[in-house]
């Protein structure tokens, strides 16, 4: 088949793809038929995650859309269906539009010109004006954003270098069965008070999924009234002192 | 001073800042009405054209600049031993795209448009001088939004972004009774 | 290329560079003997100063330059005194606030804050003198810090860094309860 010529880079991403699949399939924008779209779109992603996992995320997005709208279409009723591939219609159009704008950008660009260096003419430049200092915390939470305020600390500026941090699930472990330690029920969502970020929410998860496995600690409880007990039992002790 | 004067002032200054300058500040540091100024670098643009060469003065909004012309790109490189600028990636100039046409516009508006991320796309647009910041949205987030630069008007050739040209009709609209869809558009073609 | 042409192109390239350009150079890029190329370079100096124009071409030893006629010195230098004297962009001065915060700050740390490539802002600071070079950061690629200057502390009044205002704490602790933030809003009030 012609798949074989299909070159990988050569979608900007899953709209890209959709718009070449309705074009050669000569379907209208306007009327997109999912179910056949949906099968080669899945081969194309099935390809794509084969050679770029990384970069077949934005592309399974759209995929779990397209099964929406396929199975939204199934029941009887199926506005909900219509609506969804009216604003895929919109959304495609969009697109189509955007690219034949930069196809007309892109070859209307010239970068021949060159300017110069401004000439060294001895003149002061430096600022001149003069600002209350409370214009400089304005603008730093404006740069900051407010609610986010928490800077990185300089060396995370690096985080490009500096690989991710790395939480194991035994240090959770013992995090987990230090709050129940003394015996009393706890409140399963306080289990996660103190996790920093995903990777100590997800350490901590699979922390109390071990527990529970191993028989050290039971669930009750239902919703947001769930608790977390420990059941003392022999080998408790190798948990170390809460202090 | 008489218009020949003039004219030599706006030449000196344009050629000693490198950069675009606003008509405006050529107004006051000369000393003459803002109209004036703008019919003297008029002027001087047209005097450049016709003398064919190889400088050449453009007007890129509400500023003129002086740049070569394109036609010695290739040996003012070898001369100055750099390195010719790639063309625009498929993804730079659709972004460009969205950017030139929508503007001011944040980088989540570019994102829904083209359904992938661009980050990147938005920095390296940044550092080829064709898009900067124009500011902060008043809304959550106080996201940044995007626009075209002057250099992207020199890029393009064209003065302002009044000449860019219009957004493509769609072929399948005439035929398709949804043409409401089409009206519905929030960017349509206003000016 | 016909004498005209040889013209434009050498208007060209000493328009773009900066420095003075050898007659050499000059001779190798375009492709023409020695003395060609210095026959071209000396009838479009003497084109320059018939003009009477505010630039002009000038022979240097082995070189020629081109440069702004000396008497539009002064507009040139009240044009520039213009520009320093326009406010900050927003850009800038959120690049300025963030380097005042955490100085001494490298680049990448400003860019990751805002999200976005800052190093045309970052050189226009550094023109105004409000920042400065503090040195590098001992960590691979050694890449520069910056921090503010003295005359930061004069444009904002203050003597010392010491008294820049406190950031609002409770920006830093309330990050789950976002509406609380939106009340606390203090706006720098604090003294």
């Amino acid at each position: 088949m012609e798949k074989l010529s299909y070159k990988l880079d050569t979608f900007e991403g899953p709209l890209d793809l959709l718009l070449h699949l309705i074009e050669k399939n000569k379907m209208s924008i306007y009327d997109i038929m999912i179910s056949e779209l949906l099968d080669q779109y899945m081969d194309h992603v099935k390809m794509l995650q084969e050679s770029d996992p990384d970069g077949a995320g934005e592309f399974l997005d759209m995929a779990s859309r397209l099964i929406m709208i396929k199975s939204a279409s199934l029941l009887p009723r199926h506005e909900e269906a219509d609506e969804m591939k009216k604003e895929l219609s919109g959304q495609l159009i969009e697109y189509k539009k955007c690219k034949q704008i930069a196809k007309l950008l892109s070859e209307g660009m010239c970068f021949d010109f060159y300017g110069r260096e401004p000439e060294k003419i001895k003149a002061d430049m430096r600022y001149k004006r003069r600002h209350e200092p409370s214009y400089l915390i304005d603008r730093y939470l404006a740069a900051v954003g407010r609610g986010r305020a928490k800077l990185p600390p300089p060396e995370e500026a690096f985080s490009g270098i500096v690989k991710r941090r790395i939480v194991s699930v035994s240090s959770k472990i013992v995090g987990v069965m230090r709050k129940l330690w003394s015996g009393k029920s706890v409140k399963y969502e306080s289990i996660y008070d103190d996790a920093a970020d995903r990777s100590e929410l997800v350490a901590t998860f699979l922390a109390v999924l071990e527990l529970i496995k191993g028989k050290r600690v039971r669930v009750s409880g239902e919703g947001s009234e769930q608790t977390l007990v420990m059941i003392k039992s022999a080998g408790a002790e190798e948990v170390p002192d809460g202090g | 001073m008489d218009n020949q004067n003039l004219k030599s002032a706006v030449e000196a200054v344009l050629f000693a800042s490198g950069t675009p300058v606003e008509v405006d500040r050529l107004a006051v540091a000369l000393n003459i009405p803002l109209e004036k100024a703008g019919a003297v670098c008029a002027e001087l643009a047209e005097d450049y054209k016709n003398r064919g060469g190889g400088i050449l003065v453009v007007r890129l909004g509400d500023s003129y600049r002086m740049c070569s012309d394109k036609q010695h790109a290739d040996v003012i490189r070898t001369v100055m031993d750099i390195k010719r600028n790639t063309p625009l990636s498929q993804a730079a100039s659709e972004v460009l795209a969205v950017v030139a046409y929508n503007q001011p516009v944040t980088k989540a508006f570019v994102e829904q448009v083209r359904g992938v991320d661009c980050s990147g796309v938005v920095a390296n647009l940044i550092a080829r001088g064709l898009i900067e910041e124009k500011g902060r949205l008043e809304l959550p987030g106080r996201p940044l939004v995007y626009g075209t630069t002057e250099h992207f008007l020199l890029c393009f050739g064209i003065s302002s972004l009044d000449e860019l040209p219009p957004v493509p009709q769609d072929e399948e609209n005439s035929e398709a009774d949804e043409a409401q869809t089409e009206d519905a558009e929030p960017e349509g073609e206003q000016p």
